[in-house]
């Protein structure tokens, strides 16, 4: 099955300009601009609207979402995206310019209120941004953070310390926000090293990173102690929020003493990925820290509800107010949960992570994991095993990563899978298990594409149609 | 109700689940030490479908229902239906990222094609799938300048007239860089390139312009903008807009390096701010790109398929090394976008584009004609914007006119400024008669 | 714009194929006689998408924001949101009747499932694939009842309190066929069955019923109107609608031969009537079942797999002789209302069933305590709506309601019908509110 | 690639009744029916809504749409439906009861009363009703409306003539009404044959049901002799609308001399077929039988718009106002392309199926045609050749129909397709002509189900789950 690029199917290049002076105001159909202001010709597909919907439509269907089958990719929280938040987020009503002045948009600022309260409750936070549009703007924000606090209060300190089987955004995050990375190796267990730690913190930590439950699914069951260590020698801690779907309702960041943190809410609030994003990454801090939030914030009024800029504020994350539409469907999905589907969506989700390891043929080195778990393919490549995973009819997980286990398979089927579908995916594991490298190495056999070549991409880039043209 | 209504789970299976798992109860599952639990409330009462969209719809009802004629870089186009009801797919919207291109080839040939787009419409090599938005893809132009000339120096000219939210995201983003941000004078809502001309030194290592101008400016002086930048060996960056970029000159035919701005004009409604970054630039930065690139490769037998590439440069494997920390993007937006420019085609684009100028043409030279009234104030042609000078407060003539059912910009303590479009246009005779009653 | 923006043709490729078919112009592909052929304008300006929709928009804001209290055949549930999303793909929405039933198994196993559930609802061992209405459905089955019960005689036997709509329709629907419609007289909101009795010969050859009747009262004595049908050898229609199905009697248990009425209540908003109708029988009927059949059958390659069956029974066929004329039916109601159903589950169904009768038992009891209003008016139990009698005139009554914000039913000089769901129950206070000051 | 029924998937038995008696007002979880007036159980699947999603999403992967392909039924129009017509109706200020006072819903009236009125321009008809909500119904309407006219002239005709290549439903529709059908046999041309006409047209004739073009895409060219004899007769003529794509701004019925017709409003207005339906069978008439026409129907009024009953009115073919959501997409449609767009679109479908019948092998027996023919496949089998070209990714034409063309294709590619997408089809067409029976008898074999058995589904009819567990 191929679909022509649309450059391929038709295209028509549009002489510009020629007549205009541009004093012309008769509103004819001459170029209003003078020539050396405009290009001189564009050149674009240009197809009927019926040509155009059976290519996005065939295009979609040579894609595999959420509503395919499972998307158990660890770390990634591929949830079902309920439609209904879709209807919510299209209110015209809400289709305002970020600049509108917020006494005309107060039910906006309402709605913004109200999830910043509610992400707060559930973090444990005492206030939330909802500026940052991805997680990993979300991670710049809050070191951004750290970062003006100990400014104000004369410490310059130069290190962010982060355990490496962390998120790359942390390490990028951090280094764009100047400071140096302090890798933390991986304890036995597969958690947080207390020596490494004690080794590492210290007068230049201006904080520590970590994910709770990390990255293999295992709960930092040393977190008072790691807080107390981080805060005694006068850092801050930072929550990456990617594994907060583990925890809800049992557990909250600000209870283990979390400075920062921040949600991703296309994770754990159910929006959709969109094949990359928008996603959208509300920070949360602690009262201590709510005067550096970005500007501008939303806050009650006398009359309702106004933005301000908080007193010692880092500024901006995003050129206007972040990604609103994922805003709205997060408020609606939190909405529909309430404290007792939070708290069950949490509980699915440890339990189909459990269910799942306990079905599958391959080894699980650490454990117990909550909502994800790293399996090792052992003398198999992962990312073949994945390959191969395709032709069942499933997403494979994440692959070779953590790097502290071995060909990982990090694994996260969250709660919205029926048991069926986890012994389908079990299947589909175990299935490959049993395959020689050459059959692995070859697959995905069932595939519209078969496997593609990586290496002739990287070392050949062709980026664009024009590209393709020009060989 | 007693959990969520998003998991199959019935109580039965859940029992045999926790057999087979070998535990008691759910809570037997979380390792959490009893220190850190947690065993209060939300307090947030769960709702019905109906319930919400009635709350939710109750809540922006409270917006005032204006009139926006505000632009300033967020611009409202009318989206065709099918782009809605296409991008809605679920197998577009509820997808990941292409880790796993064999069977995400829809959406990357969405992608592959959407920088396709970009590179006609820039004459640039390369353009990658999305950025934030405008503010964070010029962060990213300036760190991508301090990597490709850190050897030469490191300021950042911008003009004065920056956006704040521009300005702020810049500062923020080189907060952790040497570079430092300084401001070149504009004049008649342009650039004013002999000033820029004294500023630009051997010390300057991006010169960011903008296309057109915050004030709706067509700049009429980028050739000499982008040959300043040259001679200083600075990379020049234009910022704009997909649709500006359908009529003006071609960025790479007046030297720039680099091309940011919105792509959210065409593709999505005005979403609050919401949008894309457009980021485009010379193939010698290929690999200094920020962001995710999608390449043609072939498949196993030999057809062609498109996969993520060149991913080394990205942060889940080069780290602190990488380009960027970005991660999640605007795909989905970039796909909206990208149907959006091909339902409109060139002819709708350049179609589009010449009304965008003639309506801020005309809607000026209306204004103008009522006493009291200055319009345009720049002596540029304009591109669906322009500043109106009124003798009154301009704070006094937005509430004003927020009252008549009018949402404008006030840029200055005599100045509004108003942006025109296909989806406002039909308005401009109550904008005319409401600023000929209170603006004078 | 010049022709149909739905047509992909430039000027050069319509060149190029008139050029293929040797032909000067497109004129020249009509073959149409002078003295036919049209060169008048129709007068209809072409508008933009955005045009329209705001056009209509517009209109359509014309209608008075009236909360419904309203049913009488045709109810207001609130339908999920996959039910829009999910019916909206357009491999369903698009795609026609399954005559290459290779190609559209997606759609043929929707609709075997949707007959499915329709024969769970019913009992009955045959669900055709939807009619167009419950009217339609009414008059199809005395048809049925005319082609398999004609030696014995033409009698269709309906309540006197059946709504003209129906009864007008199956008016029309039996004007070819020797059937005349007589009425037996109700009482209480239901049957009086020992009139029926009375009235029941061996002439009658189909005895309708309804439950809930018009009314909104559950008819207490189906069993005994069934078996007055078997004894005069006669079939048994019975009215109701899914959501009354899921509760109320299961149609089989009672002797019901057919099973009519609406399926829209679930699955489709108030579309101001548009709907879908049910039509379920014995398989004794089979082959004299009006509209389209499913079945499942296998493959080539010994899979299963479903297909339009029985078409023998059908107008493209049989043509004068087939079961019905109809042809295009409700296929994409269908649908969304077993997509509807899925999604409730039987216990939803069943919690939400229950809910209607308490919804309607507690707003009467709260309205009988207004002075001057009596509720309900007739003595049953009742499904989702009843009537209420007032002392002033209901058409009065009505209009000060509308006034209020509430739109109600006139049933009589002093009666009023009020129904209430899911959707409505929310404003019952306002009602009562409303109802205490203009009705008494 | 299968997917299980729901069935197969989950199902509960929830039991109904037990404590309630009936009395309970104490809006308790109880029963609140007397187990008398319920049901003992009701079995239904039940199924999270995540599994729905993906099994509805699967299912309509497994459909063929007008955005998956071309899609040329002849006699079908299967155009592109425009997305906007859906976004249009689904206005929730339409979404009103059907009972309401008239007075109330001023809006909707307006809307009924433009579409009307384009209705009537485009067929040159003076009165259109809205009510009938299939063209079938429009069918029933138009002959009931006949009948009528001559019952109150006091005629008492008994006979409808109707073609022997017309449309199935056009016989039924007579039959339902109560007339006996005389059957037209076509002339050589492939028309009406004027002697056979002449033979058949007399006293007891009430009217004559013609589809112009008729159903191989021939004008009928005597259209104006054939007028003048049914009329001599004292019958009226009814245009069957299905062909009405053909000739718009060409030519109207109107001034053919059809005195009614109706409009398949989800052929020629392209409003989706949504699978089978709905639809929507408006009937216009002329001036003469106005008040005939269903009751109620919407004309100004002082204050807008009202409904009232036509004097003579034939009475009710729906139970309310028929399918709203069809008829408002239809307007937009209409209204979309104005005067200009609806005559161009005409002219592209004639184009497109001369263009297309021109690339074919087959033989074309009767021409002049306008939107659509019936090319011959021979000595194959129409049917096989159909299956054969599903195997090509493209939906063969109708087949076998009408029967004055042996091994008819009937195909109608409408405007919409483009020049390469008629030529991918020819090639369907064409690589089909040169296979031998036994490939054509097996075909299709790339497509997800293979041939279907359709003996044995009518000959052991399994039309329920419930059945299939009865084996």
């Amino acid at each position: 099955r191929y679909e022509p690029l649309l450059s391929e199917k038709d295209t028509t290049r549009v002489e510009i300009g020629g007549a205009g002076d541009g004093g012309d105001e008769s509103g004819d159909d001459d170029s209003p601009l003078p020539d050396e202001l405009t290009r001189d010709s564009l050149e674009l597909p240009a197809l009927s609207e019926p040509e155009l919907a059976r290519h996005y439509t065939r295009l979609s269907q040579m894609n595999y979402g959420v509503e395919s089958g499972p998307y158990p990719l660890g770390s990634c929280t591929m949830k079902y995206n309920p439609s209904f938040t879709e209807d919510v987020a299209a209110d015209p009503n809400g289709a305002v310019h970020p600049d509108r002045d917020d006494a005309t948009v107060e039910g906006s600022l309402e709605l913004q209120y109200r999830l910043q309260d509610y992400l707060g409750r559930i973090g444990g936070m005492d206030a939330v941004t909802l500026q940052p549009p991805a997680g990993a703007a979300g991670e710049l924000t809050g070191i951004l953070i750290a970062k003006a606090y100990h400014e104000a209060h004369g410490n310059d300190r130069s290190e962010v310390i982060i355990p490496a089987s962390a998120h790359g955004t942390n390490f990028a995050s951090a280094a764009m926000a100047g400071y140096d990375v302090v890798e933390l190796p991986s304890g036995d267990d597969g958690r947080v090293d207390l020596d490494a730690l004690d080794a590492a913190v210290g007068e230049d930590t201006a904080a520590l990173m970590l994910t709770n439950p990390n990255t293999v699914g295992l709960f930092e069951r040393d977190i008072e102690t790691i807080a107390e260590m981080v805060h005694d020698a006068g850092g801050l801690l930072y929550y990456d929020g990617a594994n907060l779907n583990a925890l809800l309702g049992r557990a909250r960041p600000g209870d283990m003493g979390f400075d920062i943190m921040h949600y991703n809410v296309h994770k754990t609030f159910a929006t959709p990925h969109g094949g990359g994003g928008p996603g959208a990454g509300p920070v949360g801090v602690v009262a201590e820290l709510a005067d550096y939030l970005p500007r501008p914030h939303v806050r009650e009024s006398d009359a309702g509800y106004e933005l301000y800029d908080p007193e010692s504020s880092i500024g901006k994350l995003h050129g206007f107010h972040g990604n609103w539409l994922v805003l709205v469907k997060a408020y609606a999905y939190i909405a529909r949960l309430g404290d007792a589907g939070l708290r069950d969506a949490s509980a699915k989700a440890v339990l189909n992570a459990n269910y799942l390891g306990s079905q599958l043929d391959y080894d699980i080195p650490y454990g117990p994991f909550h909502h994800e778990f790293a399996a090792s393919t052992g003398e198999q490549d992962a990312a073949d095993v994945a390959k191969r995973m395709l032709d069942y009819g499933v997403h494979p997980p994440t692959t070779k990563w953590p790097e502290m286990v071995p060909e990982a398979m990090l694994t996260e089927p969250t709660e919205v899978e029926s048991r069926e579908t986890l012994d389908d995916l079990a299947r589909a594991f175990n299935a490959a298990a049993g395959e020689d490298d050459a059959t692995l190495a070859d697959a995905p056999h069932a595939t519209t594409a078969r496997r593609i070549d990586q290496v002739s991409a990287a070392r050949t880039p062709r980026l664009s149609w024009r590209a393709l043209d020009d060989e | 109700m007693s959990g969520t209504p998003f998991a199959p789970h019935t109580p039965a299976e859940t029992r045999a689940m926790l057999d087979e798992v070998g535990a008691e109860s759910e809570a037997d599952l979380f390792d959490i030490p009893d220190g850190v639990g947690f065993d209060g409330v939300f307090d947030i009462a769960p709702r019905t479908e109906r319930e919400i969209r009635h709350e939710v719809a109750e809540m922006l009802s409270r917006n005032d229902d204006l009139v926006e004629f505000m632009g300033r870089g967020h611009y409202d186009h009318y989206v065709p239906s099918p782009v809605d009801h296409l991008a809605d797919r679920s197998e577009f919207l509820t997808s990941y990222t292409q880790y796993q291109p064999e069977i995400t080839q829809g959406f990357l040939q969405v992608l592959f094609e959407y920088q396709s787009m970009l590179v006609e419409l820039t004459g640039l090599g390369v353009a990658n799938c999305s950025m934030y938005d405008s503010a964070t893809a010029l962060a990213e132009a300036a760190r991508l300048a301090d990597r490709v000339r850190s050897a030469s120096g490191s300021t950042v000219l911008v003009p004065d007239s920056l956006r704040d939210g521009k300005r702020a995201v810049l500062d923020n983003y080189v907060t952790g860089s040497d570079l430092t941000v300084a401001e070149y004078p504009t004049s008649e809502g342009t650039a004013d390139v002999d000033a820029l001309a004294d500023l630009a030194d051997a010390e300057t290592v991006l010169v960011y312009a903008e296309n057109p101008t915050v004030r709706g400016c067509i700049e009429e002086r980028l050739t000499d903008i982008g040959a300043l930048a040259d001679e200083n060996e600075a990379l020049f960056c234009l910022g704009t807009d997909l649709l500006a970029l359908s009529l003006l000159q071609e960025p790479a035919s007046v030297g720039a390096d680099v091309v940011v701005g919105s792509a959210g004009a065409l593709g999505m409604p005005t979403s609050y701010g919401m949008g894309l970054g457009i980021f485009a630039t010379r193939e010698d930065y290929l690999r200094q790109v920020p962001g995710r690139l999608v390449g043609a490769s072939e498949d196993g037998r030999g057809n062609r398929a498109y996969t993520l590439t060149l991913q080394t440069r990205e942060q889940h494997i080069r780290k602190e090394r990488a380009t960027s920390n970005i991660c999640t993007n605007q795909a989905w937006v970039a796909l909206r976008t990208a149907m959006h420019v091909a339902h409109l085609g060139p002819d709708g684009m350049v179609d589009l584009a010449e009304d965008c100028v003639r309506y801020a043409r005309d809607l000026a030279h209306r204004i103008d004609e009522v006493g009291g009234l200055q319009a345009p104030v720049d002596d540029r042609h304009h591109f669906r914007e322009f500043v109106v000078s009124t003798d009154q407060p301009a704070p006094a003539v937005a509430g004003d006119l927020a009252e008549e059912g009018y949402a404008v910009h006030v840029v200055g303590e005599h100045e509004i400024q108003l942006c025109v479009t296909e989806t406002n246009v039909g308005a401009v005779d109550g904008l005319v008669a409401a600023l000929a009653e209170v603006g004078p």
